[in-house]
């Protein structure tokens, strides 16, 4: 399969362009997404190759718009949401848990929300307490939404065009830090399903699940304990929300041994979820008790050195491998 | 003839007058006027028998929020929209829901959690929908369906349609924040939305206005420069014919509209409210100028119904509600597999 | 010590009372609080008692009044705030999230936000999807928040006043199922620290971990088992941030085994949190791998029949039970 | 004197004149007049320092907005405060931070992430605090601000004191639910809030007229019969003055106000905003009637300083700023014990 090279936002960029290429009913509203192509500039030349019926700056009215998106979304349209960062995705946490997720149910099938809220999740570098927050351990516990958190421009293009096809609300998880990573992207339109993990890295002895920006450091982690001989499986789930288990227990199985990676921190977080299903469904199979390495349980403090300790650290990732090697 | 105030027409002192009767009549069939009296003492002998169903005969439990006086509304309106336009409501909306074409038997049925019900019993007295009918709830959370509204108006103008939504909210739920953050985008990209509010005075036990500073609710358009007026709502025909032309501007010039409607409730906010908070006297002075019955002697007057008229469509209101009754009690319980369906759609 | 009864909202009511008497500081606002009682009747006399200044009805504003509370707490007073349910909390989360949990960090110690965000959480009786939700799983996954969730009376009113008096924000989370229950409360005035689980039927079989209204159906459950001789140790954690580990592990450490019933789905949930801490600082002990009872993934139905079904039973719980004891 | 419209006395018509200049000055001693402009040019010397270092220095990273071209908003509304009245405001709130009493030292080392900043390097650009000086934030959710306000408004009152709570917000939190739900509160319950929009016309690269339908954002008010007006930004005096009197009468008749500050700014958003969204010339246009320069004329032409004064004073402000930095650069990083404290207090 032929690729091309292409930075994370573009890959988003060019999933949106095809599928509104392709579907008069999707469009893309948020702030600053047209005139000033976005504040990560992933919506860049969208207003001028769609025009602004279908490129929309919304007024700082998160919840408002949101609720338009899900309203818009049950009446025909499939709206993207672009949530400038998923910090200010809270203040439309009425609209997406009460309204987006619950829709479908409580109409009994009758009003399908078609509706992908996405944006950038997590902390960046020195926003501070409030603008450095995740959301994926407060959105995977609302049934009724799917949840994508992707790690390289291949899976964020394959995943936002499924996430922009399919018929639920789904959140879906960026990061500002990685909106300028480069990655191989199959040159021809390819849909990567919801739901499905990616093993980023085979190995034997130990699985690492991470997702997100900690995929990355999981796999700098893994790099560093190979020069030691220790191989280690590193798992990216991708979708959160349904959770590919199979493949984590089926790696789990083999490995015997597990690390989860998470930025958020640990408490009633999905790592905590993974953890249990796995010391459930792999009771026997474990050597060792899963390990989670997660961001401090404290709001982000501002400054860089530490912010740099909050956050999981290729050293933390080490030791927490390590921990599970006894 | 009533008529709608516009934005910059708005007069301060030009207050709704709650004289009660129904004004005029002219331009309506005779058809027509005797059509609203049947629906709104429907809706009235309807939501008695669910009051009944409720406290008497224990068929349903949850919250139960009753339309009893408002039925001028839900008539009113419907009356005056096209099929194919959009309603939305709150949780108060039974009645708005059988208007827009919910069978009576569909409404009763979803308020005793059975497989009948309009949404097979998963969403109970709040969560009425119809998909075929463009009803689309029965939402749960103040304020929550305003910005819904905003986007059907979107969907609608990015389809270039001619329809009007139409999204009913309660007094207190103009203190919400998505409230206005709806009015603002509806205004700014010109929606096609009547937001209706039915002012009965009071959010739940408290008198609106103890919650905000302004008289009239509908200087909330003030802040968005939003085509507004205030409709006595005690007057049936003032309704249909504020909605209609309404209706009519806000599909010529492509505006929403903020209409505040001034009604009352007689019963409690919800079945359970003892309704501590207003006199006796306050629901008495109301009901003797009920709505429905202003009506129903406006057509005996203007000699388009007789006394025995009234009381025979009485009587047949009565039955659909009994059937409706009858109907829900038959209906089973949804079974267990229900649980897990509609939680994703394929 | 002597003891009275009284109904849990005689409790809850008596807890604020008497902190209002003992500080001029502390306030009740909410939306019915005032005049109407209390939509459940749980300020019932309030009004009377301290006056519209201290007592006050608030608009349907969630987002907007527990911001005034918070901005009230910046400077000095002790709001107390009622979300009718939890549900509308959803609406504050901004304010709650964003700004309650993390002024004091932000402001580096300075500005403390002493105050309590209270109501009742959970599903009732048919009140379907938008009125039967826990926010426990998103608000204990938030630093600076302290979360209580009560069971009976005594401890409603223990802990309520001691939230009152603590300096932090605190989330304290009711049932409107339980305030007609009546039991006994310490007749003279009694304090219960934050974070100090109890243990509410000693065991040596089995520990059953469960809290809010699970706590009763746990018991319910314990109860049937003893007639087989199965003696279930079962414990009220009250506080589930900060979590009383201690207790928790020293009890699966005797018993081996455990159960926890958790109202909430079971994604990213607190059973989850639970669960996954005993696996880990408790490994070695235990024969069986902890067993989550939860709330279906679901949102939540309104026929009675269906709703019985969602939320853990009895019979579920017993099932869980039974299953950690093969 | 410029005068405060009021609530019913406010005037489409009567747009705020961005002349320009310094009205007036009568009733303001010399070293009042010499002091506003030394606060000024504070203000702007700090900025630039600020964004020399963030850009060219590259001393600190993260979000970086600028009030270059605001500063006669925080100098005027300062000098209009007792020191016992509170402020609070968003992210761009270097300069109210310092015009409230946090040094400048505090400020820069608190951009660099140093032990020596205000909050010892956890909060940052958008998060100045300062208890002792009733600096309420620096806060980074925009409208987040707005209900904390109608707190402190809330809690002045419950303790029956004369203060008063100025809130800095921007013309796009105006969009902002909670920003109409505070307003509300603040309205219905009377409380001492002085809600200041400073209207600066964009929100991030946003024309605040294509995200909202009205022309002037005081309109708001009316949604709730708030007191209100509109002030011309541009001079320096008019801020004074109408802030005085409009806290006069928030103190005497315990009521808020909303008042909307017409001003610009001349760098982006942010720092790293290129400011593609206008035209080079429109900026410009302003620059020629920039408030601090304007005001220095004024000072020149009315025999208060002389052009040397203001050179001297201008080298003044860059030293303060030139300390701040070299004071921020010696400041230790905070120790790792930082990230466990202040989660909870005891
Ligand atoms: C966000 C939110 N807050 C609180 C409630 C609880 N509640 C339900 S109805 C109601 C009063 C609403 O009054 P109004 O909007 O006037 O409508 P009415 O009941 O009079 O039709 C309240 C407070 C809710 N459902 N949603
Ligand atoms: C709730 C929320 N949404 C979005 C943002 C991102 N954001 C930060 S500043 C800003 C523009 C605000 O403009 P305005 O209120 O006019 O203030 P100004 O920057 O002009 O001072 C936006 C969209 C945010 N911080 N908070
Ligand atoms: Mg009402
Ligand atoms: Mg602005």
């Amino acid at each position: 399969m032929s690729t091309v090279t292409m930075t994370f936002r573009e890959a988003l960029n060019r999933a949106m362009c095809e599928e509104m290429e392709r579907d008069q009913t999707v469009f893309l509203m948020g702030e600053e997404v047209a005139q000033y192509d976005g504040a990560y500039k992933v919506s860049k030349g969208m207003l001028a190759k769609f025009g602004s019926k279908r490129v929309v700056d919304s007024p700082i009215s998160e919840n408002g718009f949101a609720g338009l998106g899900v309203g818009a979304a049950m009446v025909g349209l499939r709206p993207i949401i672009e949530m400038m960062t998923w910090n200010f995705g809270i203040q439309a946490f009425d609209q997406i848990i009460n309204h987006a997720a619950k829709m479908l149910y409580m109409s009994a099938g009758q009003f399908q929300v078609p509706i992908v809220f996405r944006g950038p999740n997590g902390a960046a570098h020195m926003l501070a307490a409030q603008h450095s927050q995740t959301v994926e351990a407060f959105l995977t516990h609302v049934p009724g939404l799917k949840v994508i958190s992707v790690a390289t421009p291949a899976d964020g293009y394959g995943l936002l065009k499924s996430a922009i096809r399919d018929n639920n609300p789904v959140i879906f998880l960026e990061s500002e830090m990685m909106y300028a990573n480069k990655g191989e992207v199959p040159a021809d339109e390819t849909l990567i399903p919801i739901g499905v993990g990616d093993i980023k890295r085979p190995g034997n002895h130990v699985t690492v699940i991470a997702w997100n920006k900690m995929l990355h450091r999981a796999l700098e982690a893994a790099n560093a304990l190979a020069a030691e001989g220790i191989e280690c499986e590193v798992i990216d789930p991708r979708t959160l929300q349904p959770l590919d288990e199979p493949m984590i227990f089926e790696s789990v199985r083999k490995t015997n041994r597990c690390v989860i990676v998470d930025e958020a921190n640990h408490f009633a977080s999905v790592s905590a979820h993974i953890s249990d299903r796995i010391h459930k469904e792999c009771f026997d199979d474990l050597d060792a008790p899963v390990v989670r390495v997660s961001g401090e349980y404290v709001p982000m403090p501002y400054a860089e050195n530490l912010e740099d300790r909050v956050t999981p650290g290729v050293d933390r990732i080490i030791a927490g491998i390590r921990e599970v090697l006894y | 003839m009533p008529s709608v105030k516009e934005a910059v027409k708005v007069d301060n002192k030009q207050k709704a007058k709650s004289s009660g009767g129904s004004a005029g009549g002219a331009g309506h069939s005779k058809e027509f006027l005797v059509q609203l009296y049947k629906d709104m003492i429907l809706y009235r002998r309807f939501e008695e028998r669910v009051h009944v169903a409720y406290t008497t005969r224990r068929k349903f439990a949850g919250f139960c929020h009753l339309h009893i006086g408002q039925e001028a509304v839900a008539a009113g309106v419907q009356h005056a929209l096209r099929p194919t336009d959009y309603v939305i409501g709150a949780y108060r909306s039974h009645t708005q829901a059988i208007a827009k074409g919910i069978t009576p038997n569909e409404v009763m049925a979803e308020l005793f959690g059975k497989v009948g019900g309009c949404v097979r019993g998963k969403g109970g007295s709040m969560h009425m929908f119809s998909k075929e009918k463009r009803f689309l709830g029965g939402h749960g959370i103040v304020g929550g369906q305003v910005p819904l509204a905003a986007g059907v108006g979107f969907a609608i103008k990015y389809r270039g349609e001619q329809d009007v939504c139409v999204c009913y909210l309660g007094d207190a739920a103009t203190n919400q924040g998505q409230f206005f953050e709806a009015l603002n985008m509806a205004a700014t990209w010109k929606l096609p939305v009547l937001f209706i509010i039915e002012n009965n005075r009071y959010g739940m036990g408290t008198d609106i206005h103890r919650t905000t500073s302004i008289d009239h609710l509908w200087k909330r358009a003030l802040a968005f420069d939003m085509a507004h007026s205030q409709v006595d709502g005690l007057n049936v025909l003032n309704i249909v014919d504020a909605v209609r032309s309404t209706c009519d501007a806000i599909r010529k010039d492509n505006h929403p509209h903020l209409m505040e409607i001034m009604t009352y409730r007689y019963r409690g906010h919800s079945v359970s409210d003892p309704g501590a908070y207003r006199t006796k006297e306050e629901v008495a002075e109301y009901q003797a100028k009920d709505p429905m019955n202003m009506h129903g002697k406006f057509l005996v007057a203007s000699k388009l119904a007789t006394e025995a008229d009234l009381a025979k469509w009485d009587e047949e209101a009565k039955k659909i509600a009994e059937e409706a009754e009858n109907f829900a009690d038959q209906s089973p319980p949804p079974g267990e597999d229900e649980i897990w369906k509609d939680v994703y759609a394929d």
